[in-house]
């Protein structure tokens, strides 16, 4: 696979592994956010973190959708699926089990007789309501700036087509507001329980916006941010590049992801998305609670398509299970093992929280591919 | 979810659309987000969707930067003014 | 397959086999049933033992100093014709292979059909034809059955339960709970052909590739390893939940750890970037026609030898090797320098792929 | 069944067996499959052979001078509770009796399920349970199993395939085939019980009564027979179809005819009543824990003597006589004073009974 | 079961067989047709004819409703099902296998995705559009006198309900309309081809219409008529009677089934029928044809429950197979043997005709319970 | 389909039904065609419904006819004219 394996390259990867390590300083720790459950995942999967020297660290960050959804969005879904057996519900699969009240998630409801389907795009979503017009079709729509272009691109087209049963759960949210949600946050502002000494930003949402707007966090909160793509080559070349700007004292916005990352982002999609979204005035984010302006909500001209409007669905904030440290995990104050529940009560088969679902969160993350790190391995007797 | 991967367009189809081939699978993908495209270009895929173009030429410097990781000595700077 | 021969030729009007479909009276215990089963099942799979038309099938016992195996699974698997073969075949060569990785020698088979009100008998003879080939191929028989039929949306086409006999000889011992710290792992060639098969036919995802199922009988592979060595610890087939979860299965019975080397791990380049395209990992793909075995590290080069000298065994490689570790963990070290963890398939992966 | 025990304890939450719901990772074949399979049914059906956790079971073979007989049964009966029994005796019950019926001693059971995503766990631990308590109580232990997990609308519930295997001893020939001009035809008890109580249960056609299904294992029964007469020549239970279809059957496969005597054929009053209510005929009604004997009639009187001394065949009698007839036809004298033929079940007569 | 066991009793068979014995005139051939499928029923399954003397034949009537039903009727009710899929189609399950055109039935329409429901009593049908108010459920409703109330009752109860999804495709039929036209065929009339010295009238029918709609056809046509119950001794006793009758040289319709049957019906049941229905000015009859005024069809202000009017249903007449014997049969011209289908292409299992498919058809009867007739039964070489 | 056997009123339920048992098996049926039919009385059932009542000594006088069957003679005459 062309611009893939090569930026999985294991040779490279050790000459950027002794690249890291001979810039980084040894008298000093280096804390760097990936904001991103892309990155995560990479880091998990690739086991970057053998390859980084002992005091550069990996934090990571709220920036995986699923993990963000709070319990009473996923609840709206199940709610308006189990009561009206006309409504066929469409999400990513990633949403699926994320857990919601009464001990259910969307496949729970499922297995109760609701009509929930994975689709692998929105458009797909678009179709189904058209192969099926007897029916309901709400696609439930989650995502950073990546995803919200197709959403915005099949609310277009549903009001082309004056398709009047298909609708959108709208859960759009936006990457520099959470990212500024983190900067504000008492641990890293005043009380200094988390260094942050940068930020990986996430490569995939940059096609979309550009590079700009993370500007204003490299000035205003003095830390660099640099922009990555999501190959483990991308990953360590971002670690270095966020050493040498700290070991320089500089606070930049830097792309390594210059084969397909610009200044100023796709503008045909962010033409679209404005169109189509304005701010929400608040939204609820778990882990980081109301987050001002950090969502999106589907227009007027739109309303028809707004499953919100449509079925009056109306929110209700539940808290988490109060063991569940995920709020603290998003934030980077906690790791997965802080958490009482980690790897006992709380698995991937039984989440009790949002980070332990999709794989991108960071239990799930320490679950499926770090837990051996907690518990030092027996050598093989033979090998 | 967070999926975005490069692929190449090996056909245009009608209403935006073309066809992709990544490591001798193809799949078809939507093109309304991104202007321009043609066959044998590169571009981003996420969600059925191309996200942007890559550029191929940035890519092979951005592997020639690796490559050079291996060799002590300061190459970076100059290279990351390049890309922010 | 009580019935099987019983209803007397000429004295109705044969089987639409083109145009016909299941309806409630196939599976009603009369006389439409007994002609569906004499017609299509007898008529495909016929051999002494069925042909005798009881409600079993009566059988040579297995030589003296041999054990019996037993194996049974159902085939829910949707859809049910996929590139490289379908339910039918998928079916035989399934409980064949239970039996084979036993260490037994697969002697009959008995095949029980749940079909849907409403499907094809044309699809379904084509399924009886293919699982009759893959018997005989295999040289295993069916030697009884049963036929159900279920009212229209309360099945899917047609479900098939095949349970196999096998022999296993005293003194071989085969099984889950033999690897031992220091043991090689080994494949028997490339991994998720089979789901990944599968996946490309799902309308939501659907992809175009060359990809084909794997499916295929392990018996002979098998017998070709043991004569080559015959100690031969564990030997399981990595079918739902992929190598990942069958490899956990063993270190959790045999109370061991894993290291696997990614980079030994043989995966088409095709079945790559289908995972890549859809976020999976082949690790935790299905494969119907594969074997992973474990031997003692001196086995290993003959072991793999004998596996490459045959045809389902050609891209054979040695992955990894058993460690002590109390907790059972599967590990690998990436191709990319890391470590991580190749934990149990949790939630589901594929749908339906068996 | 392969996962028997591979999940460590304490390391996850039980299953919720109160208020859970069977989903679709409880047939991806990952963690939460091998957790339904060690918590529910390796818990429920233990075993030293089923505990191994392999993908099937080691067992010793049969006696020296012993054939293997394997029998297969779908059980795809609807409702899945009903007065008298459920579908997890059922299920065991009916392959228990295939063997028996063959002259075999049954040994070993494999029970694959074909669950339907939704199906509430608490009804799967009852079911479970149930085949369990039938299993323990015929001392047949199930020996092997699989899971699988379909969408919901693509199932009905749950479906269980059974496969017995049982023993022979050479010389012991008893088969539909054996049946010969001038035989006594035995069936031991009332007819009809079963499909009737099943049927009670239809939403479109409920009735009240006390009918409860007959569903029996035989082969104590079967053994007390042999005893008093090892040289019966035919035995089988009439399932689906009835005793009709059923003497059909071994007419057909025997190529004889047979007489039968309407007076002498048990049935119990309430299902008399019931079948008159629904324009059924007895006769075609599905029994579960009932058995049909040919032997000669020299043998009739102590057959029905040794049948009369078991509980389960208090009610025996000689129902008719084997006749010398090419077109294998099977008459009846009614009570009333007539004659008529009892032919194949042609259609259905009662959705779904085994 | 009382009233129902005596009336079965071998003991009394055998005295009645006795008396009928003795009071059949050795010096001539006696044949009775019993009109109703009922009655075809009884007598196969408890062997009757073989407590009549050679000299008493027996004539298998028009008189079972799924027989009579033309294939253009179950094709209106099939069409309907297959192309509108949100249709039920309810049905008594004798209709289900009734071959129909292209191959079909309803069974095999259900086999190929039409939502076919076997139901007991028509009330199931009314009580599953109450609880389905998303699906139009038709009741397929067919039946001589006896089964016409109730659906004119689940009618009247629609109407009052105001239930829109609930509707009636009705074949009723009329029984002394069919016997008027057997006596009026050629072959009873000129031809003398059927030697017809009786009918036996159905006791069922008489409950609701009374013995009185038979005197006619016993004074114009000199045909003795007895009215009888289903029971096989209450259909010899009706032999009996009818043998004395032609003895005797009167013609007048006498009822054996005095215990429910009066000489006025059900006064109730008739007026219901008549509020509801009219009669429809012909109607086809498979084996008979069009008959004049030999069906009923709903009244216009139960329209908008009649499935014929709400959906435009066509009915289309469409010629029985060619070699199908069935027209005769039911005439009483010829017998199943007579027809050479019987028995090899046309079994119950893949019925070519009607009569072939309800048990008390006379195909299938002769098929099910008198086959071996046709064929000599070798004794048992034992016992 | 042509069903009609008698059975006995057991209970008499509301919306004009009762129950009926026949050899000890129980069955609600509508009575909306039959008036003043009570516990104890036998009906003729016919697809759900009863569409007549049983007289019970019309039927006790049928059997008695049957029985004299077995008696040579004349003993029909009459009756019939009685049952017409
Ligand atoms: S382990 Fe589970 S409960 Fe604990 S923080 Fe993570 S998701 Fe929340
Ligand atoms: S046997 Fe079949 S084809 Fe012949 S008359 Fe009877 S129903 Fe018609
Ligand atoms: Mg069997
Ligand atoms: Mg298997
Ligand atoms: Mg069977
Ligand atoms: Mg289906
Ligand atoms: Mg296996
Ligand atoms: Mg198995
Ligand atoms: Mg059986
Ligand atoms: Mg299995
Ligand atoms: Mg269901
Ligand atoms: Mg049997």
């Amino acid at each position: 696979m062309k611009y893939v394996d090569e930026f999985r390259d294991g040779t490279l990867a050790r000459k950027l592994a002794d690249a890291i390590a001979r810039e980084a300083d040894p008298g000093r720790n280096y804390a760097f956010m990936e904001f991103c459950g892309g990155h995560t995942h990479a880091i998990s999967r690739y086991g970057v973190t053998d390859l980084l020297p002992a005091n550069v660290r990996m934090i990571h960050g709220p920036g995986c959708p699923v993990c963000v959804l709070p319990i009473g969005r996923i609840d709206m879904a199940i709610r308006l699926a189990l009561s009206r057996p006309d409504v066929t519900i469409c999400t990513y699969g990633d949403c699926l089990r994320v857990p919601a009240s009464d001990g259910l998630s969307l496949l729970k409801a499922k297995a109760r007789g609701a009509d929930i389907r994975m689709v692998y795009s929105a458009a797909d979503a678009l179709a189904l309501a058209q192969k099926l017009p007897e029916r309901e079709v709400v696609f439930f729509a989650i995502g950073f700036e990546t995803t919200t272009p197709p959403t915005a691109l099949v609310l277009r087209q549903a009001q082309a087509l004056g398709l009047a049963n298909f609708s959108v759960l709208c859960n759009h949210v936006l990457t520099p507001s959470a990212i500024l949600t983190i900067l504000e946050s008492p641990e890293v502002r005043e009380l200094g329980t988390v260094p942050l000494d940068g930020f990986i930003g996430p490569a995939h949402v940059s096609t979309i916006i550009g590079s700009r707007p993370y500007a204003f966090f490299a000035e205003e909160y003095r830390k660099p941010v640099v922009i990555a793509g999501f190959e483990p080559l991308d990953v360590m070349q971002a670690i270095r590049m966020l050493i040498r700007q700290v070991n320089e004292g500089r606070a930049e916005v830097e792309n390594e992801f210059t084969r397909a990352v610009s200044e100023e982002g796709n503008l045909k999609a962010q033409g679209l998305v404005s169109e189509v979204f304005e701010l929400r005035r608040s939204f609820e984010w778990r882990g980081l609670r109301e987050v001002p302006y950090s969502a999106l909500r589907i227009r007027a001209p739109f309303a028809a398509w707004d499953a919100e409007a449509k079925f009056g669905l109306e929110f209700v904030s539940v808290p988490d299970n109060r063991a569940c440290e995920c709020g603290a995990i998003l934030r980077g104050v906690k790791t997965p093992i802080d958490c009482k529940l980690f790897g006992t009560v709380c698995t991937p088969e039984n989440p009790m929280g949002s980070c332990m679902v999709s794989s991108e969160g960071a239990c799930a993350a320490h679950y499926n591919y770090g837990r051996f790190r907690d518990i030092p391995v027996v050598a093989g007797t033979a090998s | 979810m967070c999926l975005a991967i490069p692929a190449r367009i090996v056909e245009l189809l009608p209403g935006d659309a073309c066809r992709v081939d990544l490591g001798g699978v193809r799949k078809e993908i939507s093109l309304a987000l991104v202007d321009g495209a043609e066959v044998g270009d590169y571009v981003i895929v996420h969600v059925g969707y191309a996200l942007s173009k890559l550029d191929e030429e940035e890519a092979e410097q951005t592997l020639a930067l690796f490559a050079e990781a291996g060799l002590a000595g300061p190459a970076l700077a100059a290279a990351t003014e390049d890309g922010a | 397959m009580s019935l099987a021969g019983t209803v007397r030729k000429g004295y109705v009007r044969p089987l639409d086999l083109k145009h016909g479909r299941v309806d409630m009276g196939h599976g009603a215990g009369g006389r439409a049933m007994a002609q569906l089963i004499s017609e299509l099942f007898a008529a495909a799979f016929a051999n002494e033992h069925l042909d005798r038309g009881d409600d079993g099938a009566v059988l040579p016992a297995p030589a003296a100093g041999e054990r019996l195996v037993v194996a049974t699974d159902a085939h829910v698997v949707s859809p049910l014709f996929f590139p490289g073969g379908d339910i039918g075949c998928l079916s035989v060569h399934g409980t064949i292979n239970d039996l084979a990785v036993m260490g037994a020698r697969p002697l009959y088979l008995a095949a029980s059909f749940i079909l849907e009100e409403g499907f094809p008998l044309a699809d379904l003879a084509r399924i009886v034809a293919s699982m009759a080939h893959a018997s005989r191929e295999s040289g295993v028989p069916v030697v009884t059955g049963d036929t159900k039929v279920v009212e229209q949306g309360k099945g899917d086409g047609v479900f098939i339960t095949t349970t196999g006999v096998g022999a296993l000889p005293v003194g071989r011992e085969i099984g889950g709970a033999n690897a031992r710290p220091g043991d090689a792992i080994l494949v028997s060639g490339t991994l998720g052909d089979h789901g990944m098969a599968i996946m490309a036919q799902r309308e939501s995802l659907a992809f175009d590739s060359e990809i084909a199922s794997d499916t295929a009988a392990l018996h002979g592979l098998i017998g070709a390893m043991l004569d080559a060595v015959p100690t031969i610890r564990v030997l399981r087939d990595p079918t739902r939940g992929g190598l990942a979860t069958t490899l956990n299965e063993i270190a959790t019975q045999s109370g061991v750890g894993m290291e696997l080397d990614e980079a030994a791990i043989p995966v088409q380049p095709q079945v790559a970037a289908a995972c890549e395209l859809l976020g999976l990992d082949p690790l935790y793909v299905a494969n119907e026609g594969k074997l992973i075995a474990i031997c003692a590290a001196d086995d290993a080069e003959p072991l793999l030898a004998a596996m490459r000298a045959h045809p389902l065994g050609e891209r054979a490689a040695r992955i990894g090797t058993v460690t002590a570790d109390p907790n059972a963990f599967v590990q690998i070290r990436t191709s990319f320098g890391g470590r991580r963890m190749v934990d149990w398939l949790s939630g589901e992966q594929l749908p339906r792929i068996c």
